[in-house]
Order: structure tokens, then C-alpha cells, then sequence
């Protein structure tokens, strides 16, 4: 518990070395499962057609952002026996393809692994505090929230 | 003092990212200083920040970094933080 | 969809390069979600007691188990939108600690991911023909298909 | 003829991992040559096969790589794998 790692940070992060990592803590655990989040080329949503992006930055709450990561890890610990949590979030300027956040979960058995990852990252969408901003070809925009990541992180309680 | 913060979307419509209020300024309007309290007193310096702070029923605050809702009573020397619904990930 | 990569190996796999192959693929994609076993050290099921295993020998058939994996990731491209796919499951004799399979998922949303790459794992371990010897204490033994699996299987219909 | 495959612990039980059979010895036992026809002719030909084959309802079957039920009618040529659930991933 001790070694999961919690980190916001500007510069990139490498997929490799946090594997390794989960994989070194992993005791027990025979499943790893790691979500990347890359930033895409374009803006959609329901109401507007694709629009190019050609950036994002990414604004943070230092202090509750950090505190926030670790009361989501905190939870899925409550819900799901894992031998290691490892999540990386970026933040500041960040160019199309780049890497914006890693989820990285070793448990016993896969279902933990799936269902813990995939909770903390839609816990991360909605609890989060972090603020994307697009650079499109409009000119720039602050993104919305989505509706959709409101009823994900819903899906979970009860 | 209270320090309060703004950010994202919300910072940028104000103009502002942080500012310091004083506790006897929200006990003025009224003894109990919840944030609804300091979003009356804040909209009160300024016609326009009334107009942001008042139309957008999504916004979130954090007191000492903690989310919160709008009725949590607010203490000298908190960090109060207000904004919009976040977007990471 | 000609770049999924579906591969029964004797040798093992380097997650980076399929990470990275995931990644040089991912178009429209923004999410990518890996899933890696693990040879584990112990036995142990219902019935008895934690038992260590010093390895596993892993038999498949030839020609049948790869078929019946793409017809895995044809399911799962049936029902989620992918941008790229691939399977690695190794064969032969593994050490505890051991990497055995691999399932990486890119799509547009995370979503489509995390379920997609579940899917083909919980389908992987009720449909494609690899069976697990372990080499316990107490001597060579077959590992039993487990009830939990099925289920977890059966859970992706209707 | 009909290539028979075994495999993992029912190979090791049998003690044989291939085999060949004539499409004429399953028609000498019923004109419907399924996969339960090859069952009971291979089930004749040692008592123990018989008590293996018999013993376990959970064993699974494919034709030419294919899985099928044991109602599956074999043709001459097919390749017919029978082997326990699977424990792979």
C-alpha cells in the first residue's frame, strides 16, 4: 500500500518503467491491468462536427489534486484487494498522441484488476480536479464536462 | 482572512485567480458564513462576477481543498476554491 | 483491423513494444487498456490449501487455439468500436513470475476499452484451447477449469 | 479415415495423444457417424478408454478445429480433437 505511487506531474511519463514497477510489487498478483489516456487530434461532441486540435493544457489544483488522486486510490483499496495502484497524471502544455494519464492496477485475479482500474479512472474524470483547455482551430476552449462521465463514475454506487 | 481561489473556465471570466476576504465581511450579511454567503458577497463588489457566479448552477467548491456543498459554513483562515466541473483524464 | 496482432510464442513478449505497437495505432483513439498474467507461485483453489508451484507447462493446439483467438477479437470488434487489438499468449514451460498473456485494446473511448479487453480475456479462458499443467510440491498436476470463469463469460451474453 | 486428437490430462489418461479411424468403423456401429458414435467405438476397444471417455461429461469436442456438440455428425477426413475444459490466460 505504501508503494503505490500518486504523481501529477508536467514532464512524460514512461509506460515501461511504471509496468515494471507494478510488476516488481505485484506479491501475489498474477493480473496487471494499465490504462493510458492519450490526447486526441480533434473535438467532438453531440453538438458540434470534428474540429482539429492541435494542443491542450492542462490546469490543476496543487494540493487537492494530489489529495484527490489518493482518496480515489483509497476507495478502489476499500472495494478491491490490489497489491499495487500506480497512477500518473500530467499536466501543462501537451501536444496531439502525447500521454495525458496512467492507471495501473496488480491484483490477484483479473476481474479486481479490470474493475478497480476502470473505477479510479472514471472517479479521476469526475472527482479530479484537473481543467482541459483545447487549442482548436476556432481558437481556444475550455472543455465541458460530459454527461457521460457524470453517469460512468454513477455506475459504481449502490 | 479567507483565501479564495478560482480556476479553469471560472478564473478566466472573473479576472481573477485568487483573492483574500475578510470573515467580518461575510458576518455582515449574515451570522452564519456559508459559501452561498461569501458567492453574495462576492457578487455584491461587482455587477458582472454576480452575473458568472450566479448563472452556472455546476459549480464546484472545495474548502481546505475538500469538496464541499454550498451551505458548509465557511472559517477564518479557510481556503475556499471555486469551480467548474472538472476535466481531466 | 489488418494490424491486430495474434500471436501463440514459446518466448516471451515485450509489453513495451506492444504497448508501443498499440499506440503507433491508435488513429482516432484516446484509450488504451493492457491486460498481463502472471505465472503465480501458489495453487489454490476451494478445496485446499495454498500450495507452492515452482512452474507451469502450458499446451495449446496448434493451428485451433489461434483460429479460436481471432474469432475472440472478432466478437469483441463486433460489439465496440477498436482502432487496434493484440494477443500474445505464450505456450510451453513457464518460471513463476512469468509473463503468459497479453490483450491490448486502443479505442476512442475508454469505455470500449477497459470492456473490450475484458471481454477477450474472460472469452480467452472458457473458449481457446491452451490447458495449464503446474508443477506443485506434491507433484504434476492439470489445473481445473474454474466455475468463475464460466461465469464470467456467460455474463457477456444476452 | 478420421484423425483423433487428444489432449492435456485426458491425453495423459489415455496414454495416447493420436489416432487414426475408419469412417467404416463407426458405420459398422450406426449409419449417423457422430461424435458420440466415435465415443462408443473407441469406448469398445479398451474397457479403461470406455471408463475415461464415459466418466466425464465436461469434455469438449471440435471438428476440423471447430468447437461442436457431440450430436455433430463426422465425415470422412475430418479432423476430431477431444480434450477437458480449458485453463489457459
Amino acid at each position: 500500500m505504501s508503494d503505490d505511487i500518486i504523481v501529477v506531474q508536467e514532464e512524460d511519463f514512461s509506460h515501461t518503467q511504471l509496468y515494471d514497477q507494478l510488476r516488481s510489487y505485484s506479491g501475489q498478483g498474477g493480473a496487471i491491468v494499465t490504462f493510458t489516456g492519450l490526447v486526441r487530434d480533434f473535438h467532438s461532441d453531440e453538438n458540434v462536427d470534428r474540429e482539429t486540435v492541435s494542443g491542450i493544457f492542462l490546469e490543476y489544483y496543487p494540493g487537492m489534486t494530489e489529495s484527490s488522486l489518493k482518496s480515489i486510490v483509497a476507495l478502489a483499496r476499500e472495494r478491491w484487494s490490489l497489491c499495487a495502484v500506480s497512477v500518473v497524471h500530467r499536466v501543462g502544455e501537451l501536444q496531439p498522441k502525447d500521454q495525458i494519464v496512467f492507471v495501473g492496477v496488480c491484483s490477484e485475479h483479473r476481474q479486481a484488476a479490470f474493475e478497480a482500474s476502470h473505477f479510479i479512472m472514471d472517479y479521476l474524470k469526475t472527482q479530479a480536479p484537473f481543467w482541459k483547455k483545447e487549442r482548436r482551430a476556432s481558437g481556444d476552449c475550455w472543455v465541458d464536462a460530459k454527461t457521460s462521465d457524470t453517469l460512468a463514475a454513477q455506475r459504481w454506487k449502490g | 482572512m479567507i483565501k479564495v481561489l478560482f480556476f479553469a473556465s471560472l478564473r478566466d471570466k472573473l479576472g481573477v485567480s485568487e483573492l483574500a476576504v475578510s470573515i467580518d465581511q461575510l458576518t455582515a450579511i449574515s451570522h452564519e458564513t456559508s459559501v452561498e454567503v461569501l458567492v453574495k458577497h462576492l457578487s455584491s463588489q461587482n455587477a458582472q462576477w454576480g452575473d458568472i457566479l450566479n448563472s452556472d448552477a455546476s459549480l464546484l467548491i472545495a474548502i481546505n481543498q475538500t469538496m464541499v456543498e454550498s451551505n458548509t459554513v465557511i472559517h477564518d483562515g479557510d481556503e475556499v476554491a471555486l469551480f467548474p466541473p472538472v476535466t481531466g483524464g
